[in-house]
């Protein structure tokens, strides 16, 4: 019930919003829809934590993964809307954008929210893949919001490359119901039958399948080589947006290609699944950890960080065990801190209206708080003590050390490049001689709250995990 | 018979130069498949079929060409834009990608229903044609109708390996590339408007 | 029950004082006295506790190992282990930090208004605790959580004077060396934790016998890069010349004086007590690298006219000294001689403190110096012991300890390290003879160097005319500074002359290791604390010496003063100056006392000297108007190493970053490539 | 009897130091066909000197005026702890050869910082020149100490003179290689030739006589003293360490009295080297002294291996 009350919120807003003349009133029924929306995925996600899962009709379906995805959207898309509200404001005293446009904005985004829940929830792989399908459709113009020449070419890569790998995991989403053909079922087949029927797989076609839901579904994960669109949407998406797109979407993503992995596991063994996340994570963090090492635009820097980071966790699966729970973390982790990154990220281009690496200097002394917390953020996320990142890196490469050694000596390594890259930007950012055409004023405390209160959850999390977080976290690893 | 269709029309839209021309064939493609949805309604004679063949016939047929047809008028480019490949490479690649469908290696795949093996294999190799056609062409046209028809040889691949799905799926998957197909010949229309062209290569702003 | 809750309350107390002090001054941020107040209470007094906890766990020979809180993370245990070393080693810190502490208090006055007090006093606590974490931790991913604190704590204190734009670069520098360093530090416990199944030290060295020979030297080389960049052993030295000048003085004392020592502390937790048995090669191969550190270390300090970075490339040195007797230690360890082990550890132990004492001695004077300067130059120093008298005193003391003087600290604790390495090369029929003999040359070499070095240190600094200005505005440092340098020379002839009871300390303390207990004893102390090495091998004693110096010294002066000459007149004149009137440019410079060493080893400095000469007259070049030479050393180990390895990577990542091209064409080929791949890989 | 040793041992390198520089130059005359002063010379000189007024340069600081004292004090501190006729006295204090060595780094140490206290052209230069010679020739002195503390089984200097190592000569080539070496070190560390002038005042050769430039009186007899103290050290250590013959290993009148005889002959045989190295060889260019030393160092090196 709580999960339809939550939805509808989300449409409620999207769908009557083209009518609605004024601003504040599209942003306090969004600031209500997502709060709203926290709640309910609170509450359901101790349900399924004490319940086990939860499908209130056949249509829906959350297990644990789910619960956890949920929750994930949920907190950074309260941050988020927050956010927005005062970023959009700032932009319009710019007058870079008008009325229709924040509209526009405000609706797409609830569409982006109703559909990326819709596909965290969705009980058959399809609807699933619609959903997902629907995120691409409904993220596009707001990527092109800015409907400068850059963000359009952004936009149209963003369409047509995601399309293309959609539909080949469309294709080996479909794959797997030649399970279903022995008993030929009719209806709607949910996540649950599926699995029932794995059994049924021919092994080498629910290898073929998982291929084409890995390079699928890991073309929205944003694994490489699939990962090109990435950089150039986040980076061209307005900074909530890209906010969402690295820290949220992926994981969604993400989850349904672990509900597929669960399916082939079954007939193929874990061995085969597990090299190809483990080849594609190292790939992933191999590219990312080199370009960043070169980027001159601090969103792609943190887009490409974002791929990174995704490799970690595909590898972390890869390993199994241990590596797959502190993935799980991981994923948790990225989603807070990635986020919070790029809304700072966000105060930092509308103080200095750049995304040039090169032209940002001092920011300690422009934007104090800001630049503290991008600070932190990078400390976090490329894994320095207290924040958990660390925590779960060790644990991802203790396990692969098991099995296999040279790959977590590796990827060790390319996490040092990783840092340096990262660090050698950031210390040219924040220190230095501010330009002078930068002017020092008062940072709008509603710009900082949102990143900063992302930061503290994540630090809270890396120093205590709620128990019905740890129930959730060890379900999922007992059934992925 | 009817999935020859489709493969043709996809090699057709390979080697042609007129924009009109690849969105001709794919308006023949979405055809052939809706005759194929038909055909099988006649089998069955569940209605849901007639409902899904008709909106295909509607969606695809005739809206989604109409939409290009408009595109291409308005902005009066009878001619698509170049190819990487020229015709003859173009062809051989072709001859090479159906082999691959064709080879031992997709055995599993083209027999999971083994009587209509040999069109499960063409399903196949209209896939790859397709993916081949969005790699090969520079033409933002020339790539939605390459998406377009891969989702049509994808559908077409489930219905022979009888993996047709329930009603509310088919709706919503066709709903589902209409609305990306409007997006997409929304922003089609945005890149003429910012690059004067609709030619994807002409976007070269984002790299490194 | 309740005298075994009772060490461990109190460390956790200890803890707390830094705790409390950190967070105080981030809310006292406001007001620059107060924080600095609050932050300078709460560390002395944390100081003064520490010292007294790691005085009692080392009296009573507490062996502690127990574990505060539980965590929400498998395998992540705050876990503690306090034996003796660890205790050795939180004196160490306490020692160090309170007196650091008393010297920051006036020191950092000069920050008030400029920069955040409360952010500074914030990582300065941050710093201490982590170093105190570091040494007791006994739980690995617990102990890379302190480690990596203390090394970010320390990065924020040495960028703290941000607007220097070399200090921020420093800091960088500083700061990826670390992070690779703990990298090796990562992968290294992770090959322990592969084969042990655990992280915990006690369990790892429990089952170090489940370890493959070949994975156990692997594990020494990482671990001997990780913990060697910490500890700064060339060629992984590259960030401490430049990390120590741009921390604030009191803050670069402590670096120097205890940071650099956690990576020894490691290197003995792990070779001499976790790893046991080790082949022999480890401890030849850390005699080698710790007689390339004294030497190279001291060379390079000769070179340098920037006083911090001068006695930062002095830590290198130490550190290589300490090495010297930690790796005679491990060979003599795995040659079976238990008792020779424990000398080379006392020696190793002994030198760590004493050159905790004298650099951070060092280094608090030279910050009272730089305090009044405005420069790190000393080419502009000259004539300071006039106007900052006791200052000098100080710096004198220090300078004669470390350069091994008798009767300071740091000869007691070459001696021993001598001592032991001659046992070394004492050894018969052994191939590792020899580099017993190249490390007591060195050894020997490096004494000598020193001795110059500071000969010039000094005198360029604090001797002779004032070589600018600024000299004459020079005042003698607050008295807090004061307080803080006079505790630390004191302590320096203390220990020096008190060396055969800390000895006999130190021995306790390396019996507290499980491989050391019951060794017989080395080392005799006789009544008048002559240390005895071996069956008289070798005595000395420091308060006979002492005494006698001083009699001596009392005994010249009263027979010069009252019985030869009562009536001669003392004339104060000016100094010979060949007639034209002597200017202080006329005095030998810092770079020109130490020329002809570096032109005598410029094998392996590598120095240019670039002559400038320009004249009156053009055409007719007799009378030169001014000549300028420029005498540099060029940094090797960038040139050869950190620079081409960066130009690899990067040139690899341009090559990378075209993958990204911009053609979207060319994106979808690389999916339908990954997917043809991939199909063809399974089927 | 015990008493009169330890003031024996106590005043006989001051005292009799003056005594050998004069014999020195007297034989260096000799050799030059010259009368040359009498051999007491030295004596009357730094008579002379202590009771002269003196001027102290106006930049200089308390460590010019108090450095000639510690130098003068170290030399006697380390004259009265090795071994010169009695090798009985037993010293466990200080008769430690690393704390020889450092010992006398103190003095270098102050010497040199003296030098540069006046801020003249000449102390600079003369001090930077001592502590590169002095930093070059500690391992060559360690070593050729080490080379006979090994052999001997102990680095106790009195010890060393005591075991009768020369009586099994196996190792008698080691010995010999060693003292090469030490003779090398002694012309550095006291400033003779090949390695420094005592007779010149001329700027580009003098290494030591630059240091003291600015001293003169009481501070100047004090230091030119200790110089010759050190030489005297110096003769003793070589003729007791690696010939120990004749010194007294038990306490007693003819004991002592031999021993002292056999110290003189030994110093002696050292003054008639010294001045006939002095008048025989040129001073070697400044930059060709470290292969000196080296040499030096190398050459006990060697010795020390072959110890077996």
């Amino acid at each position: 019930m709580e999960l339809l009350f939550l939805l509808s919120s989300f449409l409620v807003v999207a769908l009557p919003g083209l009518l609605i003349r004024h601003v504040g009133v599209i942003e306090f029924v969004s600031l209500t829809a997502s709060v709203i929306a926290l709640v309910e995925s609170f509450v359901i996600a101790f349900k399924v934590s004490s319940v086990g899962t939860y499908a209130p009709m056949s249509f829906f379906f959350v297990d644990a993964l789910g619960a956890i995805v949920m929750l994930i959207i949920a907190c950074v898309g309260l941050a988020v809307t927050i956010y927005s509200v005062r970023y959009l404001r700032q932009e319009t005293l710019k007058d870079i954008i008008g009325f229709t446009r924040v509209r526009q904005y405000f609706v797409l985004l609830n569409l982006f929210f109703a559909a990326m829940f819709f596909a965290a929830t969705a009980n058959s792989p399809v609807f699933t893949w619609i959903f997902i399908e629907a995120t691409t459709l409904a993220t596009a113009f707001l990527i092109s919001f800015y409907n400068k020449s850059s963000s359009i070419e952004a936009a149209w890569k963003y369409l047509i490359i995601n399309s293309v790998g959609l539909f080949l995991g469309f294709f080996g989403t479909l794959l797997y119901f030649t399970s279903l053909s022995p008993i030929g079922a009719e209806g709607l087949v949910g996540w649950r039958s599926l699995v029932a029927n794995a059994i049924y797989l021919d092994p080498l076609v629910a290898k073929i399948a998982f291929i084409f839901v890995l390079i699928g579904y890991g073309t929205k994960v944003g694994l490489a080589p699939m990962h090109t669109w990435l950089p150039d949407a986040h980076s061209k998406a307005p900074a909530p947006i890209s906010a969402l797109l690295s820290g949220v979407l992926l994981n969604v993503a993400f989850a349904t290609v672990l509900r597929f992995k669960v399916m082939t596991d079954l007939v193929a063994g874990h061995a085969f699944s597990q090299n190809l996340l483990i080849i594609f994570g190292v790939i992933s963090i191999l590219i990312a950890s080199l370009i960043i090492l070169v980027q001159k635009n601090y969103k792609r820097l943190l887009a490409y960080s974002s791929i990174e980071n995704m490799g970690i966790i595909v590898l972390g699966f890869g390993f199994g065990g241990l590596g797959a729970m502190s993935a799980l973390l991981h994923m948790i982790y990225h989603a807070l801190l990635k986020s919070a990154l790029f809304l700072s990220a966000g105060t930092i281009f509308l103080k200095y209206s750049s995304t040039k690496i090169a032209r940002i200097k001092g920011l300690l002394t422009a934007l104090p708080v800001t630049s503290v917390l991008f600070f932190a953020g990078f400390f976090a996320i490329t894994g320095m003590p207290p924040f958990g990142i660390f925590l779960t890196k060790v644990f991802i490469l203790s396990s692969g050390m098991k099995t296999h050694p040279m790959v977590a000596g590796v990827v060790m390594f390319l996490m040092a490049i990783v840092f340096i890259g990262f660090f050698n930007h950031v210390t040219s950012m924040v220190f230095g001689k501010k330009p002078s055409e930068v002017k020092k004023c008062e940072e709008d405390i509603w710009l900082v709250i949102p990143p900063f209160g992302l930061i503290a959850l994540a630090l809270f999390l890396s120093f205590h995990l709620p128990l019905f977080l740890t129930t959730l976290l060890n379900d999922v690893v007992a059934h992925y | 018979m009817l999935l020859e269709i489709v493969f043709l029309t996809i090699v057709f839209s390979h080697i042609t130069r007129k924009n009109f021309g690849a969105v001709l064939a794919y308006s023949m493609q979405s055809l052939a498949i809706a005759m194929v949805i038909f055909n099988s309604f006649l089998l069955t004679g569940a209605t849901s079929l007639l409902f899904i063949a008709s909106l295909v016939l509607l969606v695809k047929v005739i809206m989604v060409p109409f939409f290009l047809a408009r595109l291409i008028q308005r902005h009066e480019i009878k001619f698509s834009v170049s190819t990487y490949l020229n015709v003859p490479l173009t062809l051989i690649s072709i001859a090479g990608l159906v082999a691959v469908a064709h080879s031992r290696k997709f055995a599993p795949l083209t027999s999971i229903v083994p009587a209509n093996q040999l069109l499960l294999s063409l399903a196949l190799s209209a896939m790859l044609l397709s993916f081949f056609l969005i790699i090969n062409r520079k033409g933002a046209i020339s790539q939605i109708i390459g998406i377009l028809s891969l989702e049509n040889s994808i559908v077409a691949f489930a219905i022979f390996a009888g993996l047709e799905q329930s009603f509310s799926l088919q709706v919503g998957i066709v709903s589902d590339v209409f609305i990306w197909f409007i997006i997409a010949t929304a922003l089609a229309f945005m890149i003429y408007k910012h690059f004067g062209s609709l030619e994807v290569t002409s976007m070269k702003q984002l790299k490194d | 029950m309740f005298n075994t809750l009772i060490p461990q309350v109190s460390f956790v107390v200890l803890l707390s004082f830094f705790g409390v002090g950190a967070i105080g001054a981030l809310l006292f941020r406001k007001n620059d006295v107060i924080s600095n107040g609050w932050s300078s209470f709460f560390a002395i007094i944390g100081s003064l506790w520490g010292l007294f906890f790691s005085i009692v766990t080392i009296i009573a020979g507490h062996n502690l190992s127990f574990v505060v809180g539980k965590s929400s993370f498998p395998r992540l245990a705050l876990s503690f282990h306090i034996d003796t070393l660890a205790g050795f080693f939180i004196f160490v810190i306490s020692l160090i930090s309170l007196f650091c502490s008393i010297y920051g208090i006036g020191y950092i006055k000069h920050f008030y208004k400029k920069y955040d007090i409360g952010v500074f006093c914030f990582f300065y606590h941050l710093f201490i605790a982590g170093m105190l974490l570091v040494v007791s931790a006994s739980n690995g991913i617990f102990f890379l959580i302190a480690w990596e604190i203390m090394s970010v704590a320390s990065y924020f204190l040495v960028v703290y004077d941000r607007n220097e734009e070399e200090n921020v670069k420093a800091g960088f520098l500083y700061l990826i060396m670390t992070h690779v360093g703990t990298a090796f530090i990562i992968l290294a416990l992770l090959l322990a934790y592969k084969f042990t199944g655990s992280f915990d030290f006690e369990t790892i060295k429990l089952g170090a016998g489940l370890i493959p020979l070949s994975v156990k030297n692997i594990i020494f080389v990482f671990a001997m890069i990780g913990f060697g960049t910490k500890a700064g052993i060339i060629p992984f030295h590259i960030w401490l010349p430049s990390a120590h000048p741009a921390a604030p003085s009191h803050v670069s004392a402590l670096m120097s004086g205890v940071m650099i020592k956690t990576g020894i502390y490691m290197m003995i937790r792990i070779f001499l007590d976790i790893l046991q048995p080790i082949p022999v090669w480890w401890g030849l191969a850390l005699l080698i690298v710790g007689s390339i550190s004294s030497l190279l270390g001291v060379l390079y300090a000769l070179t340098e006219h920037d006083i911090k970075r001068l006695l930062a490339y002095h830590s290198i040195e130490n550190i290589g000294i300490i090495l010297l007797g930690v790796g005679s230690a491990l060979t003599f360890l795995s040659l079976g001689m238990p008792q020779f082990a424990l000398l080379g550890l006392v020696a190793a132990l002994f030198h760590t403190l004493n050159h905790a004492i004298f650099k951070s001695l060092l280094f608090l004077s030279a910050g009272s110096v730089i305090n009044q300067m405005h420069t790190r130059n000393m080419e502009e120093y000259g004539g300071l012991i006039r106007y900052m008298p006791q200052t000098a005193m100080f710096f004198l003391i220090g300078s004669m300890a470390i350069s091994a003087l008798p009767p300071f600290n740091g000869f007691f604790s070459e001696w021993l390290t001598f001592q032991s390495l001659f046992q070394g090369v004492a050894l018969s029929g052994f191939y590792g003879t020899w580099f017993f003999i190249v490390a007591a040359g060195s050894l020997a070499f490096t004494g000598g160097l020193a001795l110059a070095c500071f000969v010039k240190a000094f005198g360029v600094s604090f001797l002779a005319r004032p070589r600018s200005a600024e000299v004459a505005h020079a005042k003698e440092s607050s008295f807090s500074l004061r307080l803080g340098m006079w505790a630390l020379a004191t302590l320096s002839l203390l220990f020096g002359i008190f060396s055969g009871r800390i000895t006999l300390i130190l021995q306790e303390i390396g019996r507290g290791l499980t491989i050391f207990k019951n060794v017989p004893s080395f080392i005799v102390v006789s009544s008048r604390q002559s240390i005895a090495v071996g069956n008289d091998f070798s005595f000395v004693s420091a308060p006979i010496f002492f005494s006698f110096l001083i009699v001596t010294f009392l005994l010249v002066m009263f027979v010069m003063h009252f019985l030869i000459n009562r009536n001669q007149k003392v004339k104060v004149g000016a100094t010979w100056d060949c007639g034209t009137d002597l200017t202080p440019r006329m005095e030998i410079t810092a770079t020109g006392f130490s020329r002809s060493i570096i032109l005598i080893f410029k094998g392996v400095l590598r120095p240019s000297i670039q002559h400038e000469t320009e004249y009156h007259d053009s055409e007719s070049r007799y009378l030169s108007r001014s000549r300028t030479v420029v005498l540099g050393v060029q940094d090797v180990y960038q040139a050869h190493f950190y620079q081409p390895l960066r130009k690899a990577i990067r040139t690899l990542s341009l090559r990378v970053k075209d993958i990204q091209s911009g053609n979207i064409n060319l994106y979808i080929s690389y999916i339908f490539i990954a997917l043809i791949i991939a199909l063809f890989s399974v089927l | 009897m015990t008493i009169f040793v330890w003031i024996l041992q106590l005043v006989l390198v001051p005292v009799t130091s003056p005594l050998c520089i004069g014999i020195i130059k007297k034989i260096k005359a000799k050799l030059q066909n010259r009368q040359g002063a009498s051999i007491f010379q030295p004596y009357r000189d730094i008579w002379k000197l202590l009771h002269k007024d003196e001027v102290v340069s106006s930049d200089a600081s308390w460590v010019f005026r108090y450095a000639p004292f510690i130098v003068f004090v170290v030399t006697i501190v380390v004259g009265a702890s090795i071994p010169l006729f009695a090798s009985f006295v037993n010293n466990t204090g200080v008769g430690d050869i690393l704390v020889i060595v450092y010992a006398l780094s103190i003095g270098t140490f102050f010497l040199a910082l003296a030098g540069l206290d006046v801020g003249g052209g000449f102390g600079g230069f003369g001090s930077s020149r001592e502590m590169t010679v002095s930093a070059l020739a500690e391992g060559g002195f360690l070593f050729s100490l080490l080379t006979v503390a090994l052999i001997a089984g102990t680095t106790n200097v009195f010890s060393i003179s005591s075991s009768s190592m020369l009586v099994h000569g196996q190792s008698l080539l080691s010995i010999t290689l060693a003292f090469v070496g030490f003779v090398i070190v002694l012309l550095a560390e006291a400033g003779r030739f090949p390695f420094d002038n005592p007779a010149t005042h001329l700027e580009l050769t003098m290494i030591h006589e630059a240091m003291i430039l600015e001293y003169s009186g009481k501070r100047l007899a004090l230091i030119e003293w200790a110089s010759f103290n050190k030489l005297f050290i110096f003769f003793a250590l070589g003729s007791n360490l690696f010939f120990s013959f004749g010194i007294a290993q038990g306490i007693g009148i003819n004991a002592i009295a031999m021993g002292i005889s056999a110290l003189f002959i030994k110093v002696f045989i050292f003054c008639l080297i010294i001045a006939i190295l002095e008048s025989s060889t040129a001073k070697f260019r400044f930059f060709r002294l470290p292969d000196l030393l080296m040499t030096s160092f190398i050459l006990n090196v060697v010795a020390i291996s072959l110890i077996r």
